[in-house]
């Protein structure tokens, strides 16, 4: 099988990733995008193994190596990655990423909009 | 005069730049050591008197160790290694031009710490001005005293936040803006100066400015002279400060303490011009005689426009504030200097270096006098003050009115006095300037220059009028205090030392000047 | 038999230089004996864990000493032993004393910080999160190829996110955490494309080699290798903050409770930074003309809008102290980012990368100690505003001093002669490249950055408004504090001890 | 004691005077009046002494090294030849009577000591100016004698004609120095060093390259000093000052140094032909303009101080055509009768109390009342109008004659023009000379009407002063056949026959008509009653003159003319009056010439600095600024922006690097 069908998925599998994460609304389905993500580059990576290693005689095959380092490393993040999103569906009630606007650079003298809550964090 | 040893000399020149260092930290501590005054604040002021006097007599003990027979050797040098990596080594010494502004900047600030331990700026805790005080003190020193390009950036900066402070936590109205205005634009100068220091480095291998100028740029390309020169120009002309970039000068001293005013006129601005003649002039000659021309120009259109402005300023229902008028005199004075400069030849730099310290005594006094009229009566702006015919200082405080005619008459260059000299060898170089610069120009400008003469003495001459002069006071018109001891005791010495350079100009030039043909490309090596 | 197997075995079996790789391997076992620990240990007792962690940071720091003598590397392919994946020489072992330096203070920091929130955060996960992060970022620096790159670089960053979402119950740090998360994720996988391209055309992982096969790639796969190695440069970008992946820097530090913040800012940065130089100098010297434009422009970009991010912060708005220190943060980026950018340029790159590890370590000690006064300000006044530091020097005259010398030496000042010093090697280094356009910038940006810092040291030393009731800073903090000063000072009296670096070659 | 060591006393002690005045003027009121009499006084037998020893042969010279400044060294030298030792003489002389005179005319003034002071510190300049070898050193004493003359002209500062005056004469005579300054320089670098000696040796050898500049640059400066016609408005002005002041400083001395500085370089005018011509018309107009202005003032003091201007023309007129032995010789007896006539114009204002010719015309028998003013005043104006007897006739028959020796072609190397237009404006402005001395004689001491008040006797020392400056007024014209040409290197100055003819036949006419103009217009004096007088009539004569000073303007419309038809003036000039009162609207040229413009500068720079250069800094702040908002708001908070300006940013750059690459 020629080179280009692996290569050409896995881009066609990263921009899916990429358009999930720019789009969605809900953090856990950006989550999910993002591991679509990682695994376009886990293809990437085993398809060039396989191409080098019958083009080039090359023996270590450091590019499967690398791909299960990044599984490893795609299962580590999802595990904290949700914990995150868990924390912030239990403070806010919801996990819609466009909700989260409180560390943002306020415009006006916020002095005025300081939210109860944050009041109340304040004086604890 | 009287011979030290060469390791006494090291010391006290060491003494020079630290001393006052570790004064402002001794002051900083809770006991100040030395005199007990009535209260804490009267002990920190007498220690500030007690370190800057000290350092004032190390200055004059070091002028008279100093060998007057060959001036323009490197004398009480110490060269210690400090930052291999940069290159950059603790490299003191002073000759002929820098000692005579170590003395000046000793004096002024001696003068200065004097007058506030007696009449303190308002302002919050006289801990913290004397400290202030003493760090600026070490910076000027430093800046005067020091033989690396490095080093020389470092004095060049240390000045700066001391300066702030003083004006934006002591100063009068508008004063955090004009603070402001002060250290940014300054600071801005100095880095891009820090540039041009760091091409010529870097191209010539050392940050020594004694190795540098004995091989007088000859290890550097002509393209590398141009850059260099133009950078650290920019810088030295934004401190100097040269026509374009001077607006900060005047807000800076209409918003200073008096004593902030004193040292901003009489000592920051000579940093500038001492680093045209220590720096660009020996180092970086090729570069320097592209830009002579222009920086000539620059400062023959600074001279009229400080006069000019000052003009405007002096005239009746200008709400001119007088500190104003006087920081634009500052710009017309640097013109001059610049000017000597400029002319690449013995007697212009001479004249440069002598007007150089005729201007830190004469607007040094000048600003000690406008400061006292601003406590007498409580206001400088030249109209509340005169109001119809002029404020009479002669009839209700004849000495002040005397002090202030004095000075006014010897910022505009009467001959004996010391204003006269320095401006007069600078139209001499610029009449007859170095040969490859194109004569016609310079000529124009000795011309222009002379005429500003005419309009310094104009606007002096105004201010004195519509100050000392006036209808003969009512008798119902509130009593001026006249001199006070202390006030005579800071401005004697300013007075004294106006008229013997006036008188014997040979005390200066004759320093000057053999370490200026030896520092100038066309010179005797 | 047992020989031959032996001899087999060894010649399969990597041998391993332990003590080279002791320091990261130390802190990682620490972690993990407190994270056992925690169960066993009462509640009234975990400030236990505390003293063990940072004992443990201690340890490792320590560690360095024995390697001082001479380049040592491990993992090394059997074939050619010069190959290696774990190389402790001089650039590793001071970006390490960086990081376990900068881990150490953080964690000074985060004692106090424990015990002010009795119970609020949970004590053994966070020394835990702490120490692995530290870990990792002591791994990264020796790591030579480009899988043991990312791993270091995600073993930083994991427990990172987690540190910053480790409040419970606070709105503002979960919400930091997932940006962060979200963020770095995005600029990981972004990295890793660019490596497989990378790998795609060289062949292999290894530093060294790619940068001997990357010089003859074949005509078709250039476009291809140009490409991934500026993909490459994304991931430790983002870890540096440079300016199009600074947006989470702000909202991170202000949702991240203070020592996190603190030790983002700066181990996070040594992180980013040191990957660049392996990335760049090492693997890719021959793509100089690719990677140098791209981060002179990226270098100029990030002091720029730092400065001026800075710039605009209202002193009486909620969290502007942090939020400040923050944009700071992006804008010291900037100047580290200079002499990398430098390097492509002149003939002896290890020099102009000297200069970066330099301005790092004084970096690292200022912002550590300016973070140790925020910290201590914020136990009375958690609103953490610059306004509250108005008059600090009435109620603590050391701190406020100490604080000034700090921000006056970010600014590059003269009573920070450390600052200065710093600033004039990366000058020197732009100057020395030709860089004059990025030197001129990088002027202007000095006079921006010194509005604020002199702004904020200005507000310590002005008359105090309300009240203020003085109690006991706790030791930790006064201790964190007192190193970074001392440091500060001995730095500022003998510069030579860190601008050494500058000087002298360092692979 | 040797000459040199004398000759340097002379000039050091009224500066050492000078300085113990300033310094303790308030603390020891005690002796200030022998501090400021004794120097002088010292000084002129010491210059006396000089004077002798040097006998006209050999000058003296000396000189040390004063500083060196890189090229041309400035040194501190003596070069007194007959002309310095003689023009010493007289200016100790003067300066001594004036010192004396002023004890009584400002018997209770408290600002006597620093007004003593000032006019010792200015005795020691001119002295310096006559003595010194070096142009730099003489630059000094030329600048301080003009900073003496603004302080001292500002005496009355109460007044505001006294305040004005004094800013205008600085800036009009610092306006001459500018170009002088760059004159000494262009004869410096040409000759290699400032001495006068090696100047003239260098001019000799022709190595001036071109003289008609120099000549020009340092006629500038002169004209400026000696208020010769384009720059002399200052010194009407000066008559603000008190009136021994005017005496010393704007008649005998200061106004004398620039005529004495051509004499000293007259080689170097000399050396063009087109700068003898340009000295002889400023001459010529100088003398002529100022007489008719003379002719129609009527404060006393500016007629004195046009006649001065006049004079002075006479002067520059003999150094145009090359006598500076004449000019010398005019310049000394110019100063003693003009002396005289300024003290004495002091008693009359004193004893009359108004400085109004007008009003002391309507003044019966003021003369009884001061005899000694009178007769010496009547010997002054008789020499002012140069009566044979009288010194005036010989010195400016001397400077005629010598037009004539050019007239007749017997001088060579003056151009003949010179000579011509130096004789004709001589003559003419001798009888115009007459024609004022008799009005002043005529108007002040042929008063009709009420008799002047009577204060009693003037103060003696006013009075001895006036006779003895009389002597000299007399006697001095019989030393012109005696020992004073071989102090003058040698030229005969005895007066040749046709030009003293001619001249004292001018005079007489002049005198004559004047006499009988004012028989006819005196009558309309008691019609038309005009005149004020001052309040305070028995005070010291400096506080009558102050207030004589500031009364002139209300009373009688303005300060130099009067509306009165009795005057003989107006009858002599008809229209020409109301122009010459003002001095022919030179003022009213100058300010619009010079002073609007640089006013019209002044307000343009302060709108350039406060609207340009400013802007440029505030608009540098204001970009960060900006960029700072720009940066904030971008700060949205929601991470998918902050994602999608990563990928964003990693996109641009990868582009941006391809094309880099693939471009470069």
């Amino acid at each position: 099988m020629h080179l280009a069908y692996p290569a050409v998925l896995s881009a066609l599998l990263f921009s899916t990733g990429l358009y999930g994460v720019l789009a969605r609304r809900n953090a856990i389905l950006v989550l999910m995008s993002v591991e679509l993500m990682l695994n376009a580059v886990n293809l990437n990576l085993v398809a060039f193994d396989v191409w080098l290693s019958r083009t080039t005689r090359e023996t270590l095959h450091s590019g499967q190596a690398l791909t299960l380092f990044t599984i490893a490393i795609a299962a580590a993040e999802i595990g904290i990655g949700l914990a995150i999103v868990l924390a912030v569906h239990r403070n806010r009630g919801t996990a819609d990423i466009d909700k989260l606007r409180d560390t943002a650079e306020p415009n006006g003298p916020d002095e005025a909009t300081l939210t109860e809550d944050e009041k109340a964090e304040a004086t604890a | 005069m009287i011979d030290i040893n060469e390791s006494v000399m090291q010391f006290l020149l060491a003494f020079l730049v630290v001393g006052p260092l570790i004064g402002a930290v001794a002051a900083l501590l809770p006991a100040p050591p030395g005199l007990k005054g009535k209260s804490p604040e009267q002990a920190v002021l007498r220690h500030g008197v007690t370190v800057t006097g000290a350092v004032l007599i190390a200055a004059i003990v070091l002028a008279l160790g100093f060998d007057h027979r060959h001036p323009s050797k490197m004398q009480a040098t110490t060269d210690i290694s400090w930052i291999p990596a940069l290159d950059v080594r603790i490299h003191l010494g002073v000759d002929g031009i820098s000692l005579p502004l170590l003395v000046l900047s000793a004096l002024l600030t001696f003068l200065c710490a004097l007058y506030s331990s007696f009449k303190l700026p308002a302002g919050p805790s006289p801990k913290a001005f004397v400290a202030l005080l003493l760090v600026l003190e070490s910076g000027t020193l430093a800046t005067f005293a020091v033989l690396d390009l490095l080093l020389f950036f470092l004095a060049f900066e240390m000045v700066l936040i001391p300066m702030y402070f003083l004006i934006a936590r002591w100063g009068g109205e508008q004063r955090t803006r004009a603070a402001w205005k002060f250290i940014l634009y300054t600071l801005l100068g100095s880095v891009v100066m820090l540039l041009g220091l760091l091409l010529i480095g870097i191209k010539a291998g050392t940050f020594d400015i004694l190795a540098l100028a004995t091989d007088n740029g000859s290890g550097l390309t002509t393209s590398v002279q141009v850059t260099a020169a133009l950078a650290i120009g920019i810088g030295l002309a934004v401190k100097t400060p040269m026509w374009p970039l001077h607006s900060w000068l005047p807000d800076a001293h209409t918003a200073a303490p008096t004593v902030g005013s004193v040292l901003l006129a009489g000592v920051l601005l000579k940093m500038g011009t001492y680093g045209f003649v220590r720096i660009l002039l020996p180092v970086t000659p090729d570069g320097f005689r592209t830009f002579a021309p222009y920086l000539g120009a620059f400062a023959v259109v600074g001279i009229i426009y400080g006069s000019l402005a000052c003009l405007a300023l002096a005239r009746h229902g200008a709400k001119g504030d007088l500190k104003r008028l006087i920081a634009y005199s500052s710009v017309g004075h640097m013109g001059f200097v610049l000017l000597g400069i400029s002319t690449m030849t013995p007697t212009g730099v001479n004249g440069a270096l002598f007007a150089n310290i005729a201007h830190g005594l004469i607007t040094g006094l000048l600003f000690f006098l406008v400061g006292a009229l601003k406590d007498r009566t409580g206001t400088t702006d030249l109209d509340t003050l005169a109001d119809r015919t002029g404020a009479a200082l002669y009839g209700r405080a004849p000495r002040l009115g005397g002090l202030v005619a004095f000075a006014a008459v010897a910022s505009l260059g009467l001959p004996g006095l010391a204003g006269f000299w320095g401006e007069m060898l600078t139209l001499f170089g610029a009449f007859d300037p170095a040969d490859d610069l194109n004569r016609p120009a310079f000529l124009t400008y000795t011309a222009i220059a002379a005429f500003g003469t005419l309009l310094t003495a104009a606007y002096m001459l105004v201010v004195v009028r519509r100050v000392c002069m006036g209808a003969a006071p009512q008798p119902d018109a509130p009593q001026l205090a006249d001199v006070q001891t202390y006030e005579l005791a800071a401005w004697t010495p300013l007075v004294v030392l106006t008229v013997v350079a006036g008188l014997w100009p040979k005390i200066l030039l004759g320093l000057t000047d053999p370490a200026v043909q030896q520092l100038l490309p066309g010179g005797p090596r | 038999m047992s020989s031959v197997a032996q001899s087999a075995a060894q010649s399969v079996v990597q041998s391993v230089d332990w003590l080279a790789i002791a320091p990261p391997t130390v802190a990682a076992l620490v972690g993990l004996a407190v994270l056992v620990a925690d169960l066993f240990i009462g509640d009234n007792r975990k400030a236990l864990l505390g003293w063990i962690s940072v004992a443990g940071l201690a340890a490792s720091a320590l560690l360095l000493l024995p390697l001082l003598d001479g380049d040592r590397s491990t993992f090394c392919l059997t074939g050619s032993t010069d190959v290696c994946s774990y190389t402790a020489d001089r650039f590793t072992l001071v970006i390490q004393f960086l990081v376990l330096g900068g881990a150490l203070l953080a964690a000074l920091l985060s004692v106090t910080a424990l015990k002010d929130a009795d119970r609020g955060l949970p004590e053994g996960e966070y020394w835990f999160l702490l120490l692995s992060s530290a870990a990792g970022a002591a791994l990264l620096p020796a790591s030579r190829d480009l899988a043991t790159l990312i791993v270091a670089l995600e073993v930083a960053s994991l427990p990172a996110f987690a540190l910053v979402g480790i409040r419970h119950g606070d709105r503002k740090s979960s919400e930091a955490a997932l940006k962060f998360f979200l963020s770095s994720v995005t600029a990981t996988a972004v990295s890793l494309m660019g490596i497989s391209f990378v790998y795609a055309s060289t062949g292999t992982l290894h530093l060294t080699e790619i940068a001997d096969r990357i010089q003859h790639v074949d005509p078709q796969l250039h476009t291809l290798t140009q490409a991934g190695v500026v993909l490459t440069l994304i991931g430790f970008a983002f870890k540096t903050a440079a300016v199009p992946f600074h947006f989470w820097v702000p909202d991170t530090y202000v949702g991240a409770p203070l020592p996190i913040a603190a030790y983002l800012s700066v181990v996070g940065k040594a992180v980013g930074f040191s990957g660049l130089i392996l990335v760049t100098v090492v693997a890719f010297p021959s793509y100089a003309d690719v990677w140098g434009p791209a981060l002179a422009a990226l270098a100029a970009l990030t002091m720029t809008v730092g400065n001026v991010g800075a710039l605009r912060q209202q002193a009486t708005r909620a969290y502007s102290a942090v939020r400040l220190l923050a944009w700071s943060s992006v804008g010291q980026a900037g100047y580290l980012l200079v002499p990398i950018a430098a390097a492509a340029y002149s003939d002896d790159a290890q020099k102009s990368i000297g200069s970066t590890v330099a301005y790092a370590l004084m970096y690292a000690a200022v912002n550590l100690g300016a973070f140790a006064v925020a910290a201590l300000v914020a136990r009375t006044k958690p609103l953490n505003r610059v306004s509250d530091y108005r008059g600090l020097y009435a109620t603590r005259p050391l701190a406020a001093l100490v604080l000034g010398f700090f921000l006056l030496c970010l600014a590059g000042l003269p009573p920070g002669i450390i600052g200065l010093f710093a600033k004039v090697t990366v000058f020197s280094a732009a100057v020395d490249a030709g860089l004059g356009w990025l030197a001129v910038i990088m002027a202007f940006n000095v006079v921006i950055a010194l509005y604020y810092y002199l702004q904020w040291t200005a507000l310590l030393f002005r008359a105090p408004e309300g009240a203020e009731e003085h109690h006991r800073a706790p030791a930790p903090l006064t201790a964190a504090i007192a190193l970074t000063a001392v440091l500060g000072v001995v730095l500022s009296g003998a510069p030579q001890l860190v601008l050494r670096f500058a000087g002298t070659g360092l692979f | 004691m040797t000459t040199t060591t004398l000759a340097v006393l002379v000039p050091l002690l009224p500066f050492l005077g000078a300085a113990a005045g300033l310094l303790l003027g308030r603390t020891a009121p005690g002796f200030v009046r022998p501090l400021a009499v004794l120097p002088p006084l010292t000084a002129l037998v010491l210059a006396v002494v000089v004077a002798v020893r040097q006998g006209g042969d050999r000058a003296v010279d000396a000189a040390t090294e004063l500083t060196p400044t890189g090229s041309v060294p400035v040194e501190l030298a003596l070069h007194i030849d007959g002309f310095a030792a003689l023009v010493a003489v007289l200016v100790a002389l003067v300066a001594t009577c004036v010192q004396i005179y002023s004890t009584g005319y400002l018997r209770d003034d408290p600002r006597y000591p620093s007004y003593a002071a000032l006019v010792s510190l200015f005795t020691s300049a001119m002295l310096l100016v006559v003595y010194s070898g070096d142009l730099m050193v003489l630059l000094v004493g030329w600048e301080i004698m003009g900073i003496c003359s603004y302080f001292l002209v500002g005496h009355y500062w109460e007044t505001p004609e006294a305040r004005a005056a004094s800013l205008k004469a600085f800036l009009v005579t610092k306006l001459g120095d500018v170009p002088f300054l760059i004159g000494l320089f262009a004869l410096a670098t040409d000759a290699g060093s400032f001495r006068i000696t090696k100047i003239l040796g260098t001019v000799a050898s022709g190595g001036l390259d071109h003289p008609t500049l120099v000549a020009l640059l340092l006629l500038a400066g002169v004209a400026g000093k000696s208020a010769q016609f384009p720059l002399h408005t200052w010194l009407p002005d000066a008559m603000a000052g008190p009136t021994p002041v005017s005496a010393l400083i704007h008649a005998a001395t200061m106004v004398a140094a620039g005529v004495y500085f051509i004499a000293r370089l007259l080689p170097v005018f000399a050396a063009s032909s087109a700068a003898l011509v340009v000295l002889a018309v400023m001459a010529a107009v100088t003398m002529a303009g100022s007489a008719l202005a003379a002719l129609a003032q009527d404060d006393i003091k500016r007629v004195l101080a046009y006649s001065t201007i006049g004079q002075l023309g006479y002067m520059t007129g003999a150094l145009a055509v090359g006598d500076r032995g004449a000019a010398v010789f005019h310049l000394l007896t110019h100063g003693a009768f003009k002396a005289l006539l300024f003290l004495a114009a002091g008693v009359i204002i004193h004893a009359s109390g108004t400085n109004s010719l007008a009003a002391m015309s309507r003044m019966g028998n003021l003369r009884a009342r001061i005899p000694d003013a009178y007769w010496t005043m009547t010997v002054a104006l008789l020499a002012l109008a140069a009566i044979p007897p009288f010194s005036g006739f010989f010195s400016k028959e001397s400077a005629l004659g010598a037009a004539e020796h050019v007239v007749t072609g017997h001088a060579e190397g003056i151009p003949g023009a010179a000579g011509w237009i130096v004789l004709v404006a001589g003559l003419v402005s001798a009888l115009l000379t007459a024609a004022y001395a008799t009005r002043l004689w005529v108007l002040a001491f042929r008063g009709r009407g009420a008799d002047a008040p009577d204060h009693g006797r003037q103060p003696i020392a006013m009075t001895a002063v006036l006779w003895v400056l009389a002597v000299p007024s007399l006697a001095l014209g019989g030393l012109a056949y005696g020992r004073l040409p071989d102090w003058f290197d040698g030229h005969d100055l005895t007066p040749t026959l046709t030009t003293s003819v001619l001249g004292t036949g001018m005079a007489l006419v002049g005198g004559l008509v004047t006499y009988g103009a004012w028989r006819q217009t005196t009558a309309l004096a008691a019609r038309v009653p005009l005149g004020a007088v001052a309040a305070h009539p028995d005070a010291d004569g400096g506080l009558v003159e102050a207030e004589a000073i500031a009364t002139h303007t209300p009373a009688y419309g303005d300060m130099a003319g009067a509306p009165d038809p009795a005057d003989p003036g107006r009858l002599l000039l008809g229209p020409l009056h109301r122009h010459a009162a003002v001095g022919f609207h030179l003022d009213a040229l100058y300010t619009t010439l010079f002073v609007r413009p640089v006013q019209a500068g002044a307000t343009l720079v302060r709108f350039l600095d406060r609207e340009v250069v400013d802007t440029y800094v505030r608009g540098a702040g204001a970009v960060p600024r900006l960029l700072g908002s720009a940066v904030r708001r971008a700060q949205t908070g929601n991470v998918q922006t902050y994602v999608s300006a990563l990928l964003a940013g990693t996109v641009v750059l990868v582009v941006a690097v391809l094309l880099v690459a693939a471009g470069a």
